[in-house]
């Protein structure tokens, strides 16, 4: 059996109800134990102190509100070349946990830049690149609203969404070339792991595991969600048709 | 020869398929007349034969290149003299002469006038008058009889006459009796089964 | 396509408000700017490149959602869409046709308004210069958000948020070409890379507009 | 709980805001999930009354 029969809305309805509950608690679990682990029993940091603990939840939702984005436009060009109607709305089902993904990165960075760096919100490329991918989240998810017919919605919001990331990523070069910034990025970033100390990177990692599968299941009942008012919306439409 | 060859067709509106199976072939010299009743779909298969809008499944042959479209508006900018909106429509078209147009629905006396100042019939008669330029064999029009009094009706019949005289052919969805011999094709019977929508069947 | 801008042009010409209204709003602006800053010419100077870019986008943002509405209202567009010209070309004759009636007009009037804000002599060519290259983006740019919102009934608002974070790219290189012209430091870089930011939209954004016009028009 | 030091206002207010953020999204995500469930059952119960009724 080929992976687009899961495209199928019936189907998808059958496999994610069993996902659901798993990766569901899986979250819970991931969430509460790396939780745990890094507020309660891990150090503080020589330099930063306690507020090392933010990065529990800051690199988290930072990492997801990118891949949230990334998501959202694969499965637009999969809309757009395949046709599958579960992808687009596995897209529109993803942009309201990114933009609340985008949210969180936001404030538990400014949280943390406060003691840091004495201020609550600098022009800083990193900060400003996730203001900007907040504002193209806000577009995406109005566009949706607005437009009544959802194939064309589908469609419109793909194109907005493949036009976007050209220019989310042509921004992001735009904002490195207009502030350098003071963002100490290494220290954050999983690729340069040797930076993080294993005692924060472990439960770090935990964390992680549980934003993704907290963003799995919470995607896969969105895009439920939006499978039935989909099917409520045709409903609708025969009922007037006659 | 053939004009238009339709096979298989399958069309929606609003993501909902109304029509399937759609199949006929137009014949050089030949009309068409659609009936259906209000919502059955007559508007969504024009403007698919007009490439407006993608088939849901199915061949037209050959495609909307040979097709010139005249949909309920008539594309009319009123700032514009009756004239200079054929002329623009001419350019676009690559044809030379507007005069021929003007003619066939007796607009010539109000060549000057502002679109903006011209009666509905008028302005219905202006829009129709587009067609003559567009120098494509099949013509589509959907309602074309809004707002055209008999003698109107009459001068839109003549014109879509001498265009199949001309080896043109020519689809028409109306409700009044145009006097023209032609085929006439109830899309009733294409509607299409619910099992097409793929939110048909239940999702639970 | 010549005959799509000259009709377009012909349009705004007739309806009035085209050349004027943006331009308008770009004095009022620039007028505003000394109300809410203070008087002082060494303060303004200082920030009169940007307060100019960000005048002209704003300016250029007035006018887009009537790009398309028109004639996606009187049916031209359907029109258009069946005749014998790709509708990439269309959507490119209306940028066009948009930032010759607004675009253009603005680029023209900045210098005016640039010695309102007191902005240094060696800024002026730079200035013009940034907005001569970098406003035809803004126009496609615009363009595509129009085509985008084109089907709606209150577009106008939802078009502004999808197209001014679009717009940041061109506004930071830009507005750094005019800053660093009115501070004489050197200007290739940020201007090669206004030119490469405004030829990419103007090459690829039509397909992408005609696209979402195709959508709109189903 | 942990001694945060100086930095305990930015430190819970960190988590807190996340939770809050985090248990909005879910809750949203939850009510409307069965408000759409509910209302989709109630138009197949229609639809399937519908059919039964014979056309006249």
């Amino acid at each position: 059996m080929s992976l687009w029969e899961y495209a199928n809305p019936a189907r998808f309805m059958v496999l994610s109800a069993r996902i659901v509950p798993v990766s569901g608690g899986l979250a819970a679990l991931c969430l509460v134990v790396g939780l745990v682990w890094g507020f309660f029993l891990t150090p503080d940091d020589y330099r930063q102190g306690s507020t090392v603990k933010i990065i529990y939840l800051h690199v988290p939702a930072a990492m997801l509100a990118i891949n949230a984005w990334v998501m959202m436009l694969v499965a637009s060009l999969i809309w757009l070349i395949r046709r599958h109607h579960v992808s687009a709305l596995a897209a529109r089902a993803a942009g309201p946990v990114g933009i609340v993904m985008t949210l969180i990165a936001l404030v538990t960075g400014a949280f943390w830049g406060q003691p840091m760096w004495g201020t609550w919100w600098a022009w800083d490329p990193r900060l400003t690149s996730f203001l900007i991918l907040f504002l193209f989240y806000l577009g995406y998810i109005a566009l949706w609203a607005a437009i009544e017919d959802p194939d064309t919605a589908a469609d419109l919001t793909s194109i907005l969404c493949l036009v976007g990331s050209v220019f989310a990523v042509l921004s992001r070069y735009a904002v490195n070339f207009w502030n350098q910034g003071l963002h100490q990025g290494a220290s954050l970033s999983l690729d340069k792991e040797k930076n993080v100390a294993d005692v924060f990177y472990f439960p770090l990692l935990v964390c992680i595991a549980g934003f993704v599968l907290l963003f799995v299941t919470l995607v896969l009942v969105r895009t439920q969600t939006e499978i039935r008012a989909r099917r409520l919306h045709a409903l609708n439409l025969r009922a007037r048709m006659g | 020869m053939t004009r238009l060859r339709v096979r298989d067709l399958a069309c929606a509106r609003g993501g909902v398929p109304v029509l399937s199976d759609v199949a006929f072939t137009l014949g050089q010299g030949r009309a068409l007349i659609l009936r259906g009743p209000n919502g059955s779909g007559k508007t969504t298969l024009l403007r698919t034969l007009a490439g407006l809008q993608p088939a849901l499944r199915g061949t037209i042959d050959p495609g909307p290149e040979a097709v010139a479209y005249a949909g309920h508006a008539d594309g009319l900018k009123g700032g514009l003299s009756v004239a200079a909106n054929l002329t623009f429509w001419a350019g676009i078209f690559g044809t030379r002469d507007i005069a021929p147009a003007l003619e066939a629905f007796d607009l010539t006396d109000l060549r000057e006038r502002a679109a903006q100042n011209l009666s509905a019939g008028q302005k219905r008669r202006l829009g129709l008058a587009r067609m003559v330029l567009t120098q494509r064999p099949v013509w589509i029009f959907d309602e074309p009889t809004v707002s055209l009094d008999t003698a109107s009706v009459g001068l839109f019949a003549r014109a879509v006459e001498s265009h199949l005289a001309q080896g043109g052919a020519a689809i028409v969805a109306t409700h009044i009796d145009l006097g023209l011999t032609a085929d006439v094709l109830d899309i009733a019977q294409f509607r299409a089964r619910a099992m097409d929508d793929p939110f048909a069947t239940g999702v639970a | 396509m010549i005959r799509l801008v000259a009709r377009d042009l012909m349009l705004a010409v007739r309806a009035g408000g085209g050349f004027g209204l943006g331009v308008a709003f770009f004095l009022i602006v620039v007028t505003l700017v000394p109300f809410a800053m203070g008087p002082d010419t060494t303060r303004l100077s200082v920030i009169a490149p940007g307060v100019l870019w960000l005048g002209a986008l704003l300016a250029c943002l007035l006018s887009l959602d009537r790009m398309f509405a028109l004639d996606f209202e009187d049916g031209t567009l359907d029109l258009l869409a069946t005749a014998p010209i790709p509708l990439e070309g269309v959507v490119a004759a209306k940028a066009l046709a948009h930032w010759l009636t607004t675009g253009l007009p603005l680029t023209l009037v900045a210098p005016m308004l640039a010695v309102l804000l007191n902005l240094p002599a060696q800024g002026f060519t730079w200035l013009v210069v940034s907005l001569a290259l970098g406003t035809p983006a803004l126009s496609m740019i615009g363009a595509f958000g129009a085509a985008l919102t084109v089907g709606l009934k209150r577009g106008g608002l939802l078009l502004s948020l999808l197209v001014l974070p679009l717009y940041v790219p061109t506004l930071i290189f830009g507005a750094e070409v005019a800053r660093r012209g009115a501070e004489g430091m050197m200007v290739s870089t940020p201007l090669a890379l206004l030119a490469g930011v405004s030829g990419s939209v103007l090459a690829l954004l039509p397909f992408a507009a005609a696209g979402a016009l195709r959508v709109n028009l189903r | 709980m942990p001694d945060l030091g100086k930095y305990a206002v930015s430190v819970l207010s960190a988590y807190g805001a996340t939770f809050v953020l985090l248990a909005c999204l879910v809750i949203w995500t939850i009510w409307r999930a069965r408000r759409v469930a509910r209302r989709l059952a109630e138009a197949e119960l229609d639809m399937t009354n519908q059919r039964k009724r014979p056309r006249g």
